[in-house]
């Protein structure tokens, strides 16, 4: 029931935006402002009486009728789903200067990744990678984040979407709560924590991980028995059980979702592998938290059964996928890599366990898995080509598998202590009901269906929903993140011409160079977390005394609006230039009080935190007297430090709005069509003359069979006719200066040659096939081509009929040259053989393979097709025994293949052989790389930012990549990172202005010599040597100090932490005032 | 030794060559010295190029004084004169033009480089208190860096004078080994009363052709004074432990910071170690190419790591 | 009526100066140093590297002490050093080094009394021994600076080695006191002793072959300020400043605080005129510049400043910075090449005078 | 020494901002319980750290340093550890070769959700500098 004279959803007439109206810490904007009784539900009105025995009663509803507000709120883009794909496409969309709601059903964002312990195949510490991501999230001005919220229904159309969405409750106030974890011990009620998959238990109020952001705690009132302990022990009274679940009506202009997957639950195996009925099966999620550092065994591998370290563990892979019967007949495209990883670390932790691997193929088809997999064998893992047929129980509580060997054909059994089940990842279970909320379709196997995989594999079926990561279908981290990139850029269009989100002005900020430092220093109790183990008085009065310390006091809860509020003020009272807090973290706290300094006038680099909660009263919980004294060091350190910090410029530079485009392949001409789209003017510079890159030379294209001229003709003339882009054909690149927002190119065109400013820089310089000359039999003899030649062949028609085709698959692949997977190659081969066998009905067709890597949906469909229903004989070979092709003098060829299944050594005459030929990164890679200051590695192939989380960026500001020049790609996965580097490649043009690292280098002219060791040590590229002096670019630098560190004389200094404020510490840390 | 004077003919032909035709601005060379270590000449003029001599008392590194040609500031007024500057070079100071090219101190085109071969010149402490003369290489005589030099033709050399010498031993830095042998209580005591004897000359840093910052950090006074003046071990320590920090990875073992040292410590077993580390870590070996990535301005992913928890 | 020690008596002697603290010559690593010695000097023992100016003017020094913060925030308090009330014994001391020790008596007493430097040479006594062994070596002059290898300047005592023993002349009251608080542990000196000293004394003499004729070179200096003279001189220094440090009346020193582990001290530390931050003023203008300025003022220090200011020369022919320069700059060809420059210039201008008339 | 039982090593630890400070963070969150005598030095990264600063630290009469920083490869600033490394280890060595008690200096990787790593590497570590004693070799003196 509204309250008299309040309106209901849609009936606002002046929609008050929260984002801009309230005075709510932008940080905090987890939940939005509450909302009176309308939608209570009973569960929540018994707890409410329960709680509240009347007493605060008037006050606490005074209060929050202050921070109500309505409840509608306009944004730009709606996007479902917080994992990394949802929170990848808001910061993309949020930076590019538009507002963002960003919606997770949980009650923190990170999704799937943030279970995970490392990820393939760099070891990447997951949480560690994800986690910086999560609080930009939840810092970021033009996200609102809501947890805890799902959506219950979409109208409209592009560029006018009405949602509903529906935010539960947690009963916790997010602004008081400050993550203390005092409820958590007290609470009665334990249930099984799904974070954790079951393997232990949690509270009915708790947060999923310590990392969980927003770090507010949430009741679970499903469970919750209303004992009010909780509210109890809570020192900032941040447990409210009048809090209430709300509906929000949400205006914005497109939808992302990216609600992820789920996992297959091995139950229904469970005859056969024994999950649920053997505590040592567990599946491969559960093995994730085992290893994790921070999951519930803290990274040491326990048996569930008794919890001793298991000596052997095998993985049984495709549990779940890989079946039609199931109904998941896809490939889940990560499990081989993961198993392979969970296997490798466990060897790595116990050189003695034992591990092994039952495979299928082994489909190490992305960058740089093949090397893993090749490590992980160095390692140890064992791989047995095997599909299990049956485990069993033994009295010890170890597992027994049972499988036919494939060469032997016997049957044998193998026992370890635990089994790991690589379960297959599966669509969500309420996705056909949220198909129908979002007015979208799925596909037969119940992913979100896409327009067109080969053509846009981003748009969904509805025009302005567009689908983001895993719930589209399996995907690892960095494909998800770059169709999350991907989806950003397509957002766009709709919103494109709207305001943008305007920041709120700043107060001007007072100059205090030369000023004497007068430090102002808060020593936080944090209720009883910091005040419970050590005195916060004392440590205060302690501070008062100390050099340059003009005042000191100690504050309840240092981060209470009432203390911000108090520092703002003493700033100005006291004349205080600089401010040291000693409280909880700067990790989580820090850009908090950063902001309170700009408020207060002052720059934020005037601020340093002291941690005395979880480096001191936390860690040192047991002993009073030396958590103060180490609290007063702490302080002493942060006060020795402070006196000598200076206020430091961000500098501003403006960003020239055009975007050079390296290849005009199909992934330069999405990039350019997809910024286009979001109006951002581009130049295509391509040095063949036509568009088009290698499909010009493909005749038809797996898994849809289309045809490739269907594909490139059209899309080349919408890049030839679209008015944002220009395309500079049979030009090449001569020379690249500047960095990011303001480049340079000289090109040289037929037309002569032409200067381009630009802002951002796409590489998309694509890929060729290796020279197979010399080897199995090519150039010896016209029957013997490549996959290319064929094809051209074939659209050419004039390849005569066969009886006989062989096709040798990783040709010049996975040696110990060339390691890696060329990734495409099993799909052109099958294809091929499909339509030679269609052309041929009569003929003799081999693929001679080492792994069929029909990877990912539609693919593993497509192969299972071609084998079943076109009778293409395929035979697998080992590394240690290549095919061999010979020619005789008649040109008869005959190719001789050793069957690694069956043992046969077979004899083959063929009358056409196909190479499927290892490819590389196209040749110029070598002159952008130093015309670019970019990376490449291993076959010339471009090197990310970061492998995982950074798929699309170079390590140098302002320039990203796509395509098969980062590694061979299908045309999906092309399309989705063109759109995705697009996405990249647009954010520093619509912000227009890029602002800079405050924390960046500077060299003293006079000292330096020009040695040009800090130009070798940063991994920036930001400096350079003119006229013998380091320069540092400030648009590049990054802040690390690694320069710093390297000059031996000092000459180069990293801002906020240059020598002196260091060795300052040093002293202050170990010196005692006298 | 008519070898060495047939090779002295022959450095002075050059210098006097060059130095006729106006290709370099003068010459750095070797001139007699009094007592039994040769001194800097700087030859200006082809008359005077028979100032040079070469004989075993040519022990210094002369590169110092091209690295401070080339970090000179211009005096108010002065021209930059374009032309380079000649100067003669043992093999193991040919290192350091390599490794001062590599650290961007030495423009190639601004040097004229003559670079001798050599089997080894006198270390002018073992012939203290013997008769002032052009003395033998003998096994007492000879400076104890020649014995473990594995360079004996020059590297980049404009002009090379003398026959090609094969190379001989490999390093096998026993002098290391032998205080690696040591316990680290003996270790501790040896280091102990060698640097305590330190007076902080700094003769060792001023005679390092590497040593060429502009400010040292030793010499820092603003914002922040690294060491103190004092000269007491803690001092002393500091100053050695991180000068040798400085140079590892770089220092070619040219020996001029023993040599010069006024008392005695062994600067050179402190440098080698490094340089024995650095190659056995990391594969790096100072001097070898300018073309080679500065030790620590590089990095590997497999650099081993074994003392890292 | 002088006396003789037998060597292997010497130590007898230092055990019956209950009340000195003894420093003599021991060798470490092959260099000669002074350290607190109980016994006689080694044979062969040379001249120092460090010379003996170290025992009562050290190479650092506390001058008082105070407490302030680490960062040096906040002063305290402060207290003057303890000092150690016990008399001093250099028992072996070259006869230049301790001629040395009068110029440096003059020095740190001429307008203010340096109460560091003269609370340890008032109680200090002091043994020279004449030069014998290896010494003189090549690198001595000291005759040509008006000294001598038996000079007795400064010195309470004479000792010059006979063999087995030395023969012993006390000078000075405190001479007298070490003779009688050695008591038995000196013998008489017989006639032949006093031959035999005499002996070992000339052929010392003899054995100094190096020559100075610094006649003259004052005077040269005074024109030759501005001359390009220094340029060529100073070309290969390094500015390392061995010659100085090393030197036994080079004597400048600077004065720091310094805080460690919240203890302050305040200390003097020997400081070299060859060091470009020696004479560089806080503002960041430094009047020396460059190397040959700094050659040039030691120079002038040493020949021509302070015997303006007290009459004496700053050099007493040790040698060591000849024998220690790194490129092998000698202070008397620089000198001596004063003269012939200064001639030369002389010639020029009255060449030019000449020329122009 | 009799005042030795009473005697805590003061040590510096030097942690990166991305792993091992946040690692150290999530100790604290877990309540795990370590000795008392680090103190903490945030940099940026571990790659920041200048072999200087641990010397001066010695000077200044550490008795212990700790370096930590992110695991090989998760570098926020893509190698800033793998330069660290470098450094580190040849300082180590050095330290080894003078008899300057390597065992006072130590690297360490903890990563961001490593919290009970930090605390057994600062717990293993405080142990092993207690069992060298105090420092003296740096200061020149006495305890
Ligand atoms: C065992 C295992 C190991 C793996 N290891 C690796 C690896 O080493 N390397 C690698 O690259 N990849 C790995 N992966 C794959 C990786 O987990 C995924 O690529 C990645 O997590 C996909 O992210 P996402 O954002 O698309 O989906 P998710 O992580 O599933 O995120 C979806 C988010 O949406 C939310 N959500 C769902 N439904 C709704 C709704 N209706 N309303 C609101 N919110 C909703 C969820 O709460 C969740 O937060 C592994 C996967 C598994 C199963
Ligand atoms: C034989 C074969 C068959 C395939 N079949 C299929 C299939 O059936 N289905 C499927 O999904 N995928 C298939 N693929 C993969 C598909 O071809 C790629 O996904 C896609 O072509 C990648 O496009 P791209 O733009 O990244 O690279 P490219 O097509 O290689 O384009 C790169 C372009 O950049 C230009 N360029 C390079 N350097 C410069 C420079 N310095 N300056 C200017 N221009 C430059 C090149 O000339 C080229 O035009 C196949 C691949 C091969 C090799
Ligand atoms: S390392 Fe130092 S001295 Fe060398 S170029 Fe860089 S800033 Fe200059
Ligand atoms: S701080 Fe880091 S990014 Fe910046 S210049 Fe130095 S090394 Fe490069
Ligand atoms: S040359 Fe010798 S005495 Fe002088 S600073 Fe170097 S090591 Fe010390
Ligand atoms: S450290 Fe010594 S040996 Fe090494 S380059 Fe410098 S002077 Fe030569
Ligand atoms: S010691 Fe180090 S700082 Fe000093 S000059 Fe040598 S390299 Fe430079
Ligand atoms: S100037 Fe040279 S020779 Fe003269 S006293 Fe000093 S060190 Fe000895």
């Amino acid at each position: 029931m509204p309250f008299p004279g309040e309106t209901k959803a849609g009936e606002c007439e002046t929609p008050v935006d929260v984002m801009e109206g309230t005075d709510v810490i932008p940080q905090y904007y987890d939940d939005v402002p509450l909302e009176d009784d309308y939608l209570i539900q009973v569960p929540e009105l018994t707890m409410l009486e329960d709680a509240m025995h009347g007493e605060a009663e008037p006050e606490v509803v005074a209060e929050y009728k202050l921070r109500r507000a309505g409840r509608r709120i306009d944004a730009d883009v709606l996007i479902v789903g917080g994992g990394i794909s949802g929170m990848q496409a808001a910061l993309d969309i949020a930076d590019k200067g538009y507002r963002v709601v960003l919606l997770d059903k949980t009650s923190t964002i990170g999704g799937n990744m943030v279970k995970l312990d490392k990820t393939f195949p760099t070891n990447d510490c997951s949480i560690c990678t994800s986690a910086p991501k999560m609080v930009e999230v939840s810092r970021h001005p033009n996200i609102r984040l809501m947890t805890y919220t799902e959506i219950q229904s979409l109208e409209g159309e592009t560029g006018n979407f009405t949602a509903h969405v529906f935010r539960k409750s947690k009963y916790v106030d997010p602004e008081k709560c400050t993550g203390c974890d005092d409820c958590v011990p007290v609470c009665p009620v334990e249930v099984v924590s799904g974070f954790e998959e079951g393997l232990s238990r949690r509270k009915a109020i708790y947060i999923e991980f310590p990392q969980a952001v927003p770090i507010v705690y949430t009741i679970d009132y499903e469970n919750c028995v209303g004992c009010g302990s909780c509210e109890r022990v809570c020192e900032p009274g941040a447990i409210s059980f009048l809090e209430k679940s709300e509906d929000i009506e949400v205006h914005v202009g497109s939808v992302i979702v990216a609600t992820g997957y789920e996992l297959f639950e091995p139950l229904e195996m469970r005859k056969e592998y024994g999950y649920g009925k053997y505590p040592n099966v567990i599946t491969a999620m559960q093995f994730e938290r085992l290893l994790s550092s921070f999951g519930p065994t803290e990274g040491k591998v326990k048996r569930p059964s008794d919890g001793q370290r298991p000596k052997s563990v095998a993985w049984i892979q495709c549990v779940g996928s890989r079946s039609k019967q199931l109904g998941f007949p896809y490939c889940s495209r990560v499990c081989c890599m993961y198993a392979t990883k969970e296997a490798a670390i466990a060897k790595e932790a116990d050189p003695d366990i034992d591990v092994s691997i039952f495979y299928m193929d082994l489909r190490a088809y992305g960058k740089d898995f093949q090397q893993y997999y090749d490590k992980a064998k160095d390692a140890g893992v064992e791989y047995i080509r095997a599909r299990p047929s049956s485990v069993f129980e033994n009295d010890d509580g170890s597992i027994s598998i049972r499988y036919m060997d494939t060469h032997t054909r016997e049957v044998k059994d193998r026992t370890v202590d635990l089994l790991v089940l690589s379960t297959a990842i599966i669509p969500s279970k309420e996705n056909a009901r949220l198909a129908g909320v979002l007015g979208i379709g799925v596909d037969e196997s119940g992913f979100f269906e896409t327009g067109s995989i080969m053509e846009d594999p981003i748009q969904s079926s509805r025009p302005g929903v567009f689908l983001a990561g895993c719930d589209q279908g399996p995907k690892d981290i960095p494909d998800s993140v770059a169709m999350a990139s991907g989806a950003a850029a397509k957002a766009m269009a709709a919103i494109v011409d709207r305001e943008k989100a305007e920041p709120a002005p700043l107060p001007v900020e007072r100059q205090v160079t030369g000023e004497t430092p007068r430090v102002g220093v808060f020593v936080c109790h944090c209720g009883k977390n910091i005040h419970g183990f050590l005195d916060t008085e004392a440590v205060a009065a302690y501070a008062r005394d100390l050099p340059y310390v003009d005042f000191a006091t100690d504050v309840m809860f240092a981060c209470s609006e009432d203390t911000i509020k108090s520092i703002r003020d003493k700033v100005r009272e006291e004349g205080l230039n600089r401010v040291i807090v000693a409280a909880c973290s700067p990790v989580t706290h820090g850009g908090l009080f950063q902001d309170t300094l700009v408020e207060a006038g002052l720059n934020k680099y005037l601020f340093e935190f002291a941690n005395i909660r979880q480096h001191c009263s936390w860690v040192h919980s047991g002993n009073r007297s030396t958590a103060t004294a180490k609290a007063r060091d702490l302080v002493r350190m942060a006060v020795h430090k402070s006196a000598l910090l200076e206020p430091l410029t961000q500098e501003e530079v403006s960003v020239t709005p055009a975007v050079l485009i390296v290849g005009g392949g199909l992934a330069g001409m999405r990039t350019a069509l997809a910024l286009a789209e979001m109006h951002v003017r581009s130049y295509v510079v391509e040095k063949e003359p036509e568009l088009g890159g290698i499909l010009r030379r493909l005749h038809t294209l797996f898994p849809l069979d289309l045809e490739a001229d269907q594909v490139i003709g059209p899309l080349a003339d919408r890049v030839w006719n679209n008015e944002y882009i220009e395309v500079l054909t049979s030009s090449t690149l001569d020379e690249v200066d500047g960095f990011i927002g303001n480049f340079e190119a000289r090109i040289s065109t037929p037309l002569g040659e032409r200067t381009i400013p630009f802002g951002t820089a796409v590489i998309a310089s694509g890929f060729d096939e290796i020279d197979l000359t010399g080897r199995y039999g090519y150039g010896s003899s016209d029957r013997v081509m490549t996959q290319t030649e064929l094809e051209e062949r074939l659209k050419a028609g004039d390849l005569p009929p066969v009886r006989s085709v062989v096709m040798i698959n990783c040709a010049g692949a996975m040696e110990p040259e060339r390691p890696w997977c060329c990734r495409v190659g099993c799909g052109v081969s099958i294809k091929n053989a499909r339509l030679l066998k269609e052309r041929n009905p009569g003929a003799d067709v081999h693929i001679l393979y080492r792994d069929i890597r029909m990877f990912g949906k539609d693919e593993e469909e497509y192969f299972t097709d071609v084998i079943e229903n076109k009778r293409v004989k395929i035979v697998r070979y080992g590394l240690d025994r290549a095919p061999e092709v010979s020619v005789d003098g008649d040109g008869n060829v005959m190719v001789r293949v050793h069957d690694e299944i069956y043992g046969d050594d077979l004899e083959i005459p063929a009358d056409l052989v196909v190479l499927t030929a290892q490819t590389e990164g196209s040749v110029s890679v070598d002159r952008l790389m130093e015309m670019f200051k970019i990376p490449s590695g291993p076959g010339r192939f471009l090197i990310e930012a970061h492998a995982k989380i950074r798929p699309l960026d170079f390590a140098t500001d302002g320039v990203y990549f796509c395509g098969s020049a980062h590694y061979p790609k299908n045309l999906a996965d092309t399309i989705a990172q063109a759109e995705g580097a697009a996405s990249r490649a647009a954010i520093p043009i619509m912000k227009g202005r890029l602002v800079l690292e405050g924390i960046t280098a500077s060299v003293d002219k006079e000292t330096c010599v020009g040695c040009g060791l800090c130009v070798a040590a940063c991994p920036y590229v930001a400096i350079d040597l003119q006229d013998g002096k380091a320069v540092v670019n400030n648009a590049l630098c990054k802040g690390c100090g690694l320069c710093s560190a390297t000059c031996r004389s000092g000459a180069i200094q990293q801002r906020g932490f240059n020598d002196n404020q260091i060795l300052s510490m040093i002293k202050g840390a170990l010196h005692e005032v006298v | 030794m008519p070898d060495a004077s047939a090779k002295e003919a022959q450095v002075r032909d050059i210098a006097r060559r060059w130095l006729a035709s106006g290709e370099v601005r003068y010459v750095i060379g070797y001139a007699a010295g009094r007592g039994n270590v040769a001194r800097a000449a700087f030859v200006r003029r082809a008359g005077d190029a028979d100032r040079l001599i070469w004989n075993p008392t040519c022990v210094n590194n002369l590169t110092l004084f091209l690295r401070e040609e080339m970090l000179r500031k211009l005096a108010k007024g002065e021209k930059p004169d374009p032309r380079p500057i000649g100067i003669v070079v043992k093999p193991c100071d040919s290192k350091t033009v390599v490794e001062l090219v590599k650290e961007h101190i030495v423009d190639p085109a601004r040097v004229r480089v003559i670079g001798l071969t050599c089997e080894g010149v006198c270390d002018p402490k073992k012939l203290v208190g013997t008769e002032v003369g052009p003395h033998a290489v003998t096994a007492d005589t000879i400076a104890d860096k020649c014995t473990v030099c594995r360079l004996h033709n020059p590297l980049m050399a404009d002009e090379v004078v003398g026959d090609e010498v094969p190379e001989t031993v490999e390093d096998d830095y026993s002098d290391v080994a032998e205080i690696e042998a040591m316990s680290p209580e003996e270790r501790w005591a040896y280091w102990e009363r060698q640097l305590s004897r330190c007076v902080r000359c700094y003769g060792c840093r001023e005679v390092c052709p590497l040593c060429y910052c502009a400010e040292c950090v030793f010499d820092r006074e603003k914002p922040y004074r690294w060491n103190e003046r004092t000269v007491q071990l803690p001092e002393n320590l500091w100053y050695h432990a991180v000068r040798a920090m400085h140079l590892a990875g770089r220092c070619i073992d040219c020996g001029e910071c023993e040599r010069v040292c006024p008392m005695d410590i062994p600067i050179r077993k402190l440098n080698r170690y490094l340089e024995k580390k650095a190659k056995e870590r990391y594969g790096v070996e100072a001097g070898r190419s300018a073309e080679d990535a500065p030790t620590f301005g590089s990095c590997d992913v497999d650099d081993p790591e074994e003392f890292i928890w | 009526m002088a006396n003789t020690i037998r060597k292997d008596r010497i130590a007898q002697l230092v055990s019956r100066l209950t009340d000195y603290d003894v420093y003599g010559p021991v060798e470490e690593d092959g260099v000669f140093l002074y350290r607190r010695v109980t016994g006689p000097p080694p044979p062969g023992f040379t001249n120092s590297r460090v010379p003996p100016k170290s025992i009562f003017f050290p190479q650092t020094e506390t001058m008082m002490e105070f407490e302030k913060d680490g960062t040096g925030h906040r002063f305290v308090g402060a207290r003057e050093p303890e000092r150690a009330a016990r008399k001093i014994l250099l028992l072996g001391g070259r006869p230049c080094d301790v001629r040395a020790a009068t110029f440096l008596d003059r020095l740190f007493t001429w307008d203010y009394i340096d109460p560091y430097y003269v609370d340890k040479r008032e109680r200090a006594t002091v043994i020279s021994f004449t030069c014998t062994g290896p010494m003189p070596n090549e690198q001595c002059f000291c005759p040509s600076m008006d000294g001598s290898p038996s000079g007795t300047e400064g010195a309470d005592m004479l000792w010059t080695d006979l063999g087995d023993s030395y023969y012993v002349e006390a000078l000075t009251p405190k001479g007298e006191a070490i003779l009688s608080a050695g008591g038995d542990a000196f013998g008489k000196a017989g006639k032949k002793d006093a031959g035999a000293a005499k002996e070992v004394k000339a052929a010392a003499d003899e054995r100094i072959t190096r020559r100075f004729d610094r006649e003259g070179v004052a005077a040269a200096l005074e024109c030759l300020f501005d001359d390009p003279y220094w340029d060529t001189v100073s070309e290969p220094c390094l500015g390392c400043g061995i010659c100085t440090l090393l030197c036994p009346t080079c004597h400048c020193f600077d004065i720091n605080d310094v805080v460690r582990k919240g203890e302050g001290r305040r200390e003097r530390t020997w400081d070299t005129c060859q060091a470009a931050y020696y004479s560089l003023h806080a503002s960041g203008h430094n009047p020396r510049p460059g190397k040959k300025h700094r050659q040039r003022n030691r120079l002038y220090h040493k020949f021509l400043y302070i015997d303006r200011n007290l009459g004496i020369v700053g050099c007493v022919g040790c040698g060591r910075c000849i024998a220690n320069c790194p490129v092998n700059i000698d202070i008397i060809e620089v000198a001596e090449g004063t003269k012939t420059c200064a001639e030369a210039r002389r010639e020029g201008a009255g060449a030019d005078a000449k020329g122009a008339a | 020494m009799a005042e030795n039982d009473s005697w805590e090593p003061k040590i510096i630890g030097f942690l990166c901002n991305w792993c091992s400070y946040t690692g150290a963070d999530l100790a604290g969150t877990s309540r795990l319980q370590y000795p008392h005598n680090i103190r903490v030095i945030k940099v940026m990264c571990s790659g920041r750290v200048n072999p200087q600063f641990i010397l001066k630290a010695f000077q200044e009469g550490a008795d212990g340093v700790l370096v930590s920083g992110c695991h090989p490869g998760d570098c926020h600033y893509i190698k800033g550890n793998y330069h660290a490394r470098r450094k580190l280890t040849l300082l180590h060595d050095l330290m080894d070769y003078m008899g300057i008690d390597p065992g006072r200096f130590q690297v360490s990787w903890v990563s961001a959700s490593e919290g009970h790593k930090f605390a057994e590497v600062v717990t293993r570590f405080t142990e092993q500098v207690k069992a060298l004693g105090p420092q003296t070799k740096f200061t020149g003196g006495e305890a």
